[in-house]
C-alpha cells in the first residue's frame, strides 16, 4: 500500500516536479481527508459484513447543521459536540433499522442517505448557509494551516491511530471483528452482535460527522449538495485498504491510505494535462493499475517471505 | 448438579428428541452416544440454552432453570465446546480463547493477561506451540478443535460439555484431552463427553448414557456394568451388525493406479516414492506436520511437486484440483464445512454437485427428478438419516459427512482420496461406509486414506504408509497391521 | 384538484408544472422559483415542479413523464440533457399537452418549437472580454479554463465562447482546457486545486459551473493566489466572492427571469392571449461586478425582490416576443 | 414483493386517480426496465458475491457506441449484435481482470465503471450523439409502442423469465448459487470457478449492453453521462428481490420487481406534490416503509406457513 503511494508520488514527481511540491501534496491530502475518515470509520460495517452508504448524506447533513446553529447565534466550538452526537445517533439510527426492521444496511443506508440529505435539503431550503462567524477560531484554526500545514492532516492522523487502536485492541473492536469473521459462531457464542451492530455504524456516522465539521471549517459553508458519491469511494478505499467485504478482517490505516492513492491519482492527471473527455478513462485505468500492483506486490512478499 | 428430564424438542416434522434425559453429577465423566441423529447435539444445545425444548425441564441443583442462550448458561458455570467448529478465523488465538470476556488493561485488551492465563490450558492440551499471535484460521483442524476446548477450559467452568471433541484428533492429542478431563473431573467439575469411539468412551467416562431415535435407551449406567456389544445394541436396537464383515481378500490388479517418484515439496516432502494400484487400499499415516496430507494434496492437484514425478491412472500428475477431479479423483475432506458443504443448500443438490457441477456431466439444463434419484440413491447407500429436501445445515453432523461421502460416490471416480471420511459417523454406518469403500476398491479403484482413527486405518488399509519428517520410514501390510504397531511406527518410526 | 384537466375546464384554472434537473442547486431553484411566480402572477394556475434531488437525466425523464399526466395543461421542461427528452416530448405533445423547452436547447424530433435560453456561447465571450479589461492588452501567459463535467451543451458553450474569444481579442494569451472540475463541491475545490499547483503561473482561472466559482474563490483565499477567478451563477457564496473581489466577476445567466419568461409566455399562449412563435426566445445575462453586485443580492434575497428586480425588464421583453427570437438552430 | 409493488400502486391509486391512468403505469414501467434489467443482470454476480459496479458506464458506452455505428451508416439492426456483443465482452473482462490481477470485483468495477464511461465520452467527443436515422424501425418500433405498451415492457418480461430460467434451472445458474453458498466447497467440488465468475460477470455485462440498446432505441440518441448511479439502483433493487449481498440466494423476477418498486415510489411522489425541498427526504422514507413491510410480510408468512 505505502509503497504504491510512494512509488505514486514519485513516479508522477519525475515527470512533473511540481507535483512534488509541498503544498500541492498538503492540499491533496486535506481534500483526501474527508473521504478518508469516512473510509475509516466504514472498516467497522465492513469488517462486520456490514455497509454504510449514508455517510455522504450525513456528511452533508453535519455541515448543514453545524452552519444553521453557527448562523443562528452559537458558538462554534459549542456546536461541534452538537454535531457530532447528531451524526453519532443517525449511524445509531441506521443500526436500530437495520436491526429491528431486518432490513440490510444496503438498503437501510441507501435509503437513509437519502433522507439524511433530504432534511439537510429542506433545513437549508436550497440554499448555501454561509453566514457564519469566520472570524471565530473553529474556522480560522481548525479550517486553517498551523506552521503550514492543514490542521486537518495532523487530525487525521491522529483520529486514524485511535480508530485503529479502537479497532485492533479494544474489546469493542475484537466483537465487530468476530461477528464479520464468523456470525454463527458469534451468535452461540453469545456476543450481543444487535447493539455491536448498531454501535458500528454508529461510529462510521460518527466520523462522517467529523468529516463534515472539518469541511465546514474549511469551506466555512453548509452546502446540501456536499459528498454526493462520497460513499462508494470511502468503501473503494477501505477495500483497497486491505478490509474485506465479507467481513473479518479490516484496517483504518490502510483506508486512510487508500483514500490517499485514490486522490493521488485525480490530483497527478492534472499535471498531465489529460483532455476534459479523457479523464474519466485516465481515472479508471491508472486506478487499475495501481491497485493491480498493489496486489502482486502483496503476493509476492507473502510467497517470497 | 446438572439435569434434565423429558425434553422434547421437534424441528418441523422431523422429531430430534422425544423425552430426553440426563444427569451430570460433579466429579463424573458421562459420556453420551448414539447413532448420527439421536438427538445428542439437541440434547446439548438445549443444556446450554442455544435451543429451547417444547417439552421438559433443565434443573440446576435443584432448581429450575431456563437460559435465555449460551450467555446466560456461561453466567451459571457451563461451558461447551459445540460440534459444528465455532472459532472465529480471523481472529488471533488469543482472542478466540477469550473472546466471550476479554481481559482489558487501560481500556485496551491486554495480551500478556491472555497469554498468562491461556499458557497453562495450552500446555495441558499440547498447544503450547501455537503462537497465540497466529490467526485461528490459519491452524489445523485438530490444533482448532483443541483450541475450543481451551476456550471453554478458560471460563472455569463447573460442568463442562464437549460435544465430539476427538472427531479430528490424532490418538496422542486424544490421551491429552482425557488426561485434562480426568484432572477436570477430580477438581469436582460435571463433565458430559459425546463421542463415536466407543473404546475411548469406555476409557474416560464414569458413566455411560445412550439416546436411539431421540429416546433414553440407557441412562447413567456405570462403565464398568457395560460391555462393548451392550453399548452397541443399545444404540442400534435391533438394527446392531451381528458381527464385524471380514475384510475381503486384496486384489491387486494391474493397469495404472497413483505413482510418486521421488517427489520433493519444498518444506513439506523429501524425496517420497509410493505406488498404489487398483484395487488396494493405501493407508498414509503420520503425524501432524509428518507429510501424509502432502501426499494426498499432489494427488489432488491441489499442490505440485517441485521435482519428481506424480503419475496418475497412467498419465501427469494433475495441474489443478479440478483438473484431478475431471480425471478421475474424488477427494472427501475432513473439514466438511468449510470444504464439503453448501449448509444453505437442499441436501440432494449438494449430493449431485461433484457429478453435474464439478466434472459437468449430464445435460446443461436441470433434469430435476433424475438428480434427485441420484441423490437418493447414493444417500441411501449411506445409511443417511434426514430430509433429502431439507437444508444440508440442518442435518446431526454425521448425516452431514454422509452427504459429503455421497456426492463423491455419485462421481464415479477411478480414485479415492479420503481424509477422515467417517469423522464424526456412528458406528453403524462407519461400518456401512467401510463396506462401501472395501467395494469400491473390489471394482478396481484406486483408495488413499488419512485418517487419525487407527482403527479405521488398520480395519480398512490392506497396507498403511508412514510417514515422519517428509519421508517413508515404511510400511506395515495386511499381517503386520495392528493399532500397537501402526501407532508405534507412526511416533517413533520403525526403529 | 381534479387530475383530469384539460386545456380550459370551467373557471379556466390551468395545471401546469415545470420539470428541473435537480431540485437542490441554485440555479434550478432560481428558474422553478420564476416560473412559480409567474404563474402565481395570473392567479388561475395549478403550478407544480418536480426534479429529481440530484441531476439525474433519466430520473427527471420519469418525473417528467408523470408530470404531463397531471399537468395536462402546459410543461415547462428544463434540463441537461436534451436527447433524452426527444421521445417523451414528443410523446406528450402528440398526447395534447403543450411543452416548451428552457434553458438547453431542445433536439430536432422532440417536437418543441419554443425555447427560452441564454446564448451560452455568448455568456462566454463576455466572461472572456470581462478579463481582458483586468489585463493589460499586451498580456501574455496561460488561462486554465474548467468544466464541471464533459457533455453538458450549456457547458461546453460556454467554455467555447471563453476560448475562442480569448483567442481572438489577445493572440499572447494561451488558453489551457478545459479540464474537468466535477461538479461535486469538494471534489470540485480538489480539483481547481490541483490545477491551480500544476499551473501556478497562470494568469486566470476560469469556470462554466456555479461550484466553479465559489471555490476558485476560496482556493484564491486559502493560497493568497494573485491569479484572476472567477465562474458562473449567483450562488450566494459566489456573489460573496465577487463582492469582496475575489473573483473579478461572476456571470449570471439570470435564471429567475428566464423561468418566469417561460412559464409566463406559456400560460397566455394556452389562454390564446399569445401566439407563441417558433425558435429561440434569447434570454439575457448579466455581468456581475463589484459595481453591480449589491443590487444582485438583492434581488436574490427573496422571491419577491426577485419579482420586483426583474420586473422592468420583464414588461419589455414580453412586450413582443417575437423580436427577441432567433432560428432554433442557432441556439447555443 | 408483488404484495408491496401492488398494494403501493393501489394505494396511491385511491387517493390520487391519476396515477393509475394506464399511460403513466405504463412510463413508468418503462422508465424503470433499464435498471430492472441491470438488475436481473446483477443477480448472477451478486449470488456468487461478486458486484458489478461498472453497468452504469457500460450501459453508457453501449448507447454512444451504438449511436456512433448508426450515425455512421450501420443499419441499426445489425449494430445491435456489435453493441450486445461489445458489453458482454466488457463484463467478461471484468471478470478476466478480477480473476487474474485478483482484486475485489467492487474495485475493479469501480475503476472500469469510470474506464468505460470514460471511452464513451472520448468516442462521443464528449458530445451527446443523435444523428441516428430516427425512422429506422429499430427507433420506431423496438423504442415504440405496440398496441399502446411500450415494446421495452414485453421485452423486460420475456428477457426476465429466459434469465429466470438460467438461474434456477440451468447448470451455469446452479454453478453460480453453489459458488456464493460456499465458494471454498465449491473449488473442493471441482467446479470451475474461475470461469464461472467471468461468465456472471458477463451476463451483467450483457444486460447493461440491452438495457443500453433498448435506452439507446427509445431515446434515439447516445449520451455518455447516462446511467451514472444506476448500478446501485440496480444492486438495491435486487437485494430488495431477495437476491443476497453474502452469496447462494437470487432472484430475477424479484430483482425486476424490486426496480419497480423503487420506480413507482419516485413517480408516486409527484402526484403527492411533495415540495420539492422534501421529495429527497421522502423517498428515502418510502423506500425505507416499503421495504420495512416487505420484510415483515415474508416474516409473517414464514411464521404461518
Ligand atoms: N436446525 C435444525 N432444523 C431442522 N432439523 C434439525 C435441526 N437441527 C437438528 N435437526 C434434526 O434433529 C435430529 C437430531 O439431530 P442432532 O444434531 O441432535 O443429532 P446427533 O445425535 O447430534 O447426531 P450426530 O451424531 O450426527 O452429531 C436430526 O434428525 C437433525 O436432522
Ligand atoms: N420438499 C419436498 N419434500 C418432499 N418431496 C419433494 C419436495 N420437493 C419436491 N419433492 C418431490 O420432487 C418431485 C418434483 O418436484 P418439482 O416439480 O418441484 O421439481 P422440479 O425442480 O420441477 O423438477 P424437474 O426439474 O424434474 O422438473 C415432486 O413430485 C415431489 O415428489
Ligand atoms: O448555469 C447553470 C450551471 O451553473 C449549471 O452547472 O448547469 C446549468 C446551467 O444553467
Ligand atoms: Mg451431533
Ligand atoms: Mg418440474
Amino acid at each position: 500500500m505505502v509503497v504504491v503511494l510512494v512509488v505514486l508520488v514519485l513516479g508522477v514527481g519525475v515527470f512533473r516536479p511540481g507535483f512534488l511540491d509541498a503544498d500541492n501534496l498538503l492540499s491533496t491530502g486535506r481534500n483526501a481527508a474527508y473521504v478518508g475518515l469516512m473510509a475509516a470509520g466504514m472498516v467497522f460495517p465492513l469488517a462486520m459484513r456490514e455497509v454504510d452508504l449514508s455517510v455522504g448524506g450525513n456528511f452533508a447533513l453535519s455541515m448543514v447543521v453545524g452552519a444553521v446553529l453557527m448562523r443562528d447565534g452559537m458558538p462554534p466550538w459549542l456546536a461541534v459536540p452538537v454535531i457530532l452526537l447528531m451524526a453519532t445517533a443517525l449511524g445509531a439510527l441506521n443500526g436500530v433499522i437495520t436491526t429491528y426492521a431486518r432490513i440490510p444496511s444496503f438498503i437501510v443506508t441507501l435509503a437513509t442517505a437519502l433522507l439524511f440529505r433530504g432534511i439537510a435539503l429542506a433545513f437549508a431550503a436550497g440554499k448555501q448557509i454561509f453566514e457564519v462567524p469566520r472570524d471565530n477560531s473553529f474556522f480560522v484554526d481548525l479550517g486553517g494551516r498551523y506552521l503550514g500545514v492543514p490542521v486537518t492532516l495532523p487530525l487525521l492522523v491522529v483520529l486514524g491511530a485511535v480508530l485503529t487502536l479502537v479497532f485492533t485492541r479494544t474489546r469493542f473492536g475484537a466483537q465487530v471483528r468476530a461477528i464479520g469473521s464468523n456470525p454463527d459462531a458469534a451468535a452461540y457464542t453469545g456476543l450481543p452482535v444487535d447493539r455491536i451492530r448498531i454501535q458500528a455504524l454508529a461510529v462510521s456516522g460518527l466520523m462522517a460527522g467529523v468529516a463534515g465539521t472539518l469541511a465546514l471549517a474549511f469551506f466555512m459553508s453548509g452546502d446540501p449538495t456536499l459528498g454526493e458519491g462520497f460513499e462508494l469511494t470511502a468503501i473503494a478505499a477501505a477495500i483497497i485498504g486491505g478490509t474485506a467485504l465479507g467481513g473479518g478482517r479490516g484496517s483504518v490505516p490502510g483506508a486512510i491510505i487508500g483514500a490517499l492513492i485514490l486522490a493521488l491519482v485525480t490530483s497527478a492527471l492534472v499535471f498531465f494535462r489529460i483532455p476534459i473527455n479523457w479523464t474519466s478513462f485516465a481515472t479508471g485505468a491508472v486506478i487499475l493499475v495501481a491497485v493491480a500492483a498493489d496486489a502482486a506486490l502483496r503476493r509476492y512478499r507473502t510467497r517470497t517471505i | 448438579m446438572l439435569r434434565a428430564a423429558g425434553l422434547v424438542k421437534h424441528y418441523g416434522g422431523v422429531t430430534a428428541l422425544d423425552g430426553g434425559d440426563i444427569e451430570l453429577r460433579d466429579g463424573e465423566i458421562h459420556a453420551l452416544v448414539g447413532e448420527n441423529g439421536a438427538g445428542k447435539s439437541t440434547l446439548v444445545k438445549i443444556l446450554c440454552g442455544v435451543v429451547t425444548p417444547d417439552a421438559g425441564a433443565v434443573t440446576l441443583d435443584d432448581a429450575p432453570v431456563r437460559f435465555a442462550g449460551p450467555r446466560a448458561a456461561a453466567a451459571r458455570g457451563i461451558a461447551i465446546v459445540a460440534q459444528e467448529l465455532s472459532l472465529f478465523p480471523d481472529l488471533t488465538v488469543a482472542e478466540n480463547l477469550f473472546i466471550a470476556d476479554l481481559p482489558r488493561r487501560y481500556g485496551l485488551l491486554s495480551l500478556a493477561t491472555m497469554e498468562r492465563r491461556a499458557a497453562p490450558v495450552l500446555a495441558d492440551l499440547g498447544l503450547a506451540e501455537v503462537p497465540t499471535r497466529a490467526t485461528a484460521g490459519e491452524l489445523s483442524l485438530a490444533d482448532r478443535q483443541l483450541l475450543e476446548v481451551s476456550r471453554a477450559l478458560l471460563t472455569g467452568p463447573r460442568v463442562l460439555i464437549l460435544d465430539e471433541p476427538t472427531s479430528a484428533l490424532p490418538a496422542a492429542a486424544v490421551d491429552r484431552l482425557h488426561a485434562v478431563l480426568r484432572r477436570v473431573a477430580a477438581r469436582g467439575i460435571a463433565v458430559l463427553y459425546i463421542s463415536h469411539f466407543l473404546q475411548e468412551v469406555r476409557r474416560v467416562a464414569d458413566r455411560i448414557s445412550v439416546l436411539r431415535d431421540g429416546r433414553p435407551a440407557l441412562r447413567g449406567v456405570p462403565t464398568a456394568e457395560l460391555g462393548l456389544d451392550d453399548l452397541v445394541r443399545a444404540m442400534l436396537g435391533d438394527a446392531a451388525p451381528a458381527h464385524r464383515p471380514a475384510a475381503r481378500r486384496h486384489r491387486p490388479r494391474s493397469g495404472p493406479g497413483v505413482t510418486l517418484t521421488d517427489v520433493d515439496v519444498p518444506g513439506r516432502l523429501a524425496g517420497v516414492s509410493l505406488s498404489v494400484a487398483p484395487g488396494e487400499i493405501v493407508g498414509i499415516a503420520g503425524l501432524e506436520g509428518a507429510g501424509h496430507l502432502a501426499v494426498l494434496d499432489l494427488v489432488c492437484g491441489l499442490g505440485r511437486p517441485a521435482a519428481g514425478r506424480v503419475g496418475l491412472l497412467g498419465g501427469p500428475g494433475p495441474r489443478s484440483f479440478r483438473d484431478a477431479v475431471r480425471r478421475g479423483v474424488a477427494f472427501v475432506p475432513g473439514d466438511r464445512k468449510r470444504f464439503g458443504l453448501m449448509l444453505d443448500q437442499p441436501v440432494w443438490e449438494n449430493a449431485t454437485a461433484v457429478r453435474w457441477l464439478g466434472i459437468g456431466a449430464g445435460p446443461w439444463w436441470r433434469r430435476g427428478r433424475e438428480l434427485r434419484a441420484r441423490a437418493e440413491t447414493n444417500l441411501r447407500r449411506m445409511r443417511f438419516r434426514g430430509d433429502m429436501y431439507g437444508l444440508a445445515g440442518e442435518l446431526s453432523g454425521g448425516n452431514q459427512q454422509k452427504v459429503v461421502f455421497a456426492k463423491w460416490l455419485d462421481a464415479g471416480s477411478a480414485v479415492i482420496v479420503l481424509d477422515d471420511p467417517t469423522r464424526g459417523v456412528d458406528v453403524g454406518a462407519r461400518g456401512e461406509m467401510h463396506e462401501i469403500v472395501r467395494e469400491l476398491a473390489d471394482d478396481g479403484r484406486v483408495v488413499l486414506l488419512a485418517s487419525t482413527d487407527l482403527a479405521e486405518l488398520t480395519e480398512l488399509c490392506h497396507r498403511v504408509v508412514v510417514l515422519r519428517r517428509g519421508a517413508v520410514v515404511g510400511e506395515l501390510s495386511a499381517g503386520e497391521l495392528t493399532e500397537q504397531r501402526l501407532s508405534t511406527a507412526i511416533n517413533a518410526g520403525f526403529a | 384538484g381534479d387530475d383530469s384537466g384539460g386545456g380550459g375546464d370551467e373557471e379556466g384554472r390551468l395545471e401546469m408544472g415545470i420539470a428541473v434537473a435537480n431540485v437542490s442547486l441554485n440555479f434550478a431553484i432560481e428558474m422553478s422559483d420564476g416560473a412559480t411566480q409567474a404563474a402565481t402572477d395570473d392567479g388561475n394556475v395549478d403550478f407544480q415542479v418536480v426534479g429529481p434531488p440530484d441531476t439525474d437525466g433519466p430520473a427527471e425523464v420519469q418525473l417528467f413523464q408523470n408530470l404531463v399526466t397531471t399537468a395536462r395543461d402546459g410543461v415547462i421542461l428544463e434540463n441537461l440533457d436534451p436527447p433524452l427528452f426527444t421521445r417523451p416530448a414528443a410523446e406528450a405533445i402528440d398526447s395534447g399537452v403543450p411543452v416548451i423547452a428552457l434553458d438547453t436547447s431542445p433536439t430536432d424530433g422532440s417536437k418543441i418549437e419554443f425555447y427560452v435560453g441564454n446564448d451560452n456561447y455568448d455568456l462566454g465571450a463576455q466572461m472572456a472580454g470581462e478579463l481582458l479589461k483586468h489585463l493589460s492588452p499586451t498580456a501574455t501567459g496561460t488561462v486554465v479554463v474548467g468544466v464541471p463535467n464533459p457533455g453538458t451543451p450549456v457547458l461546453d458553450n460556454r467554455a467555447a465562447g471563453i476560448k475562442e474569444t480569448l483567442n481572438a481579442k489577445a493572440p499572447g494569451i494561451t488558453v489551457l482546457g478545459p479540464f474537468q472540475t466535477y461538479s461535486e463541491p469538494t471534489k470540485n475545490y480538489s480539483a481547481w486545486s490541483s490545477l491551480v499547483s500544476a499551473h501556478g503561473d497562470a494568469l486566470a482561472f476560469l469556470g462554466v459551473g456555479d461550484a466553479d466559482s465559489y471555490d476558485l474563490a476560496r482556493l484564491k483565499q486559502e493560497k493568497n493566489g494573485k491569479w484572476l477567478t472567477a465562474g458562473f451563477d449567483v450562488d450566494d457564496k459566489t456573489l460573496q466572492a465577487v463582492k469582496d473581489g475575489t473573483n473579478f466577476t461572476t456571470i449570471d445567466p439570470e435564471h429567475y427571469l428566464k423561468g418566469y419568461l417561460a412559464s409566463a409566455m406559456l400560460i397566455k399562449s394556452v389562454r390564446g392571449e399569445l401566439e407563441l412563435p417558433k425558435g429561440w426566445f434569447v434570454s439575457p445575462g448579466l455581468i456581475v461586478t463589484k459595481e453591480n453586485v449589491d443590487d444582485v443580492i438583492q434581488r436574490g434575497s427573496t422571491p419577491a425582490a426577485a419579482k420586483a428586480g426583474y420586473q422592468s425588464q420583464i414588461d419589455s421583453l414580453l412586450k413582443d416576443p417575437a423580436a427577441n427570437t432567433k432560428p432554433m438552430d442557432q441556439a447555443r
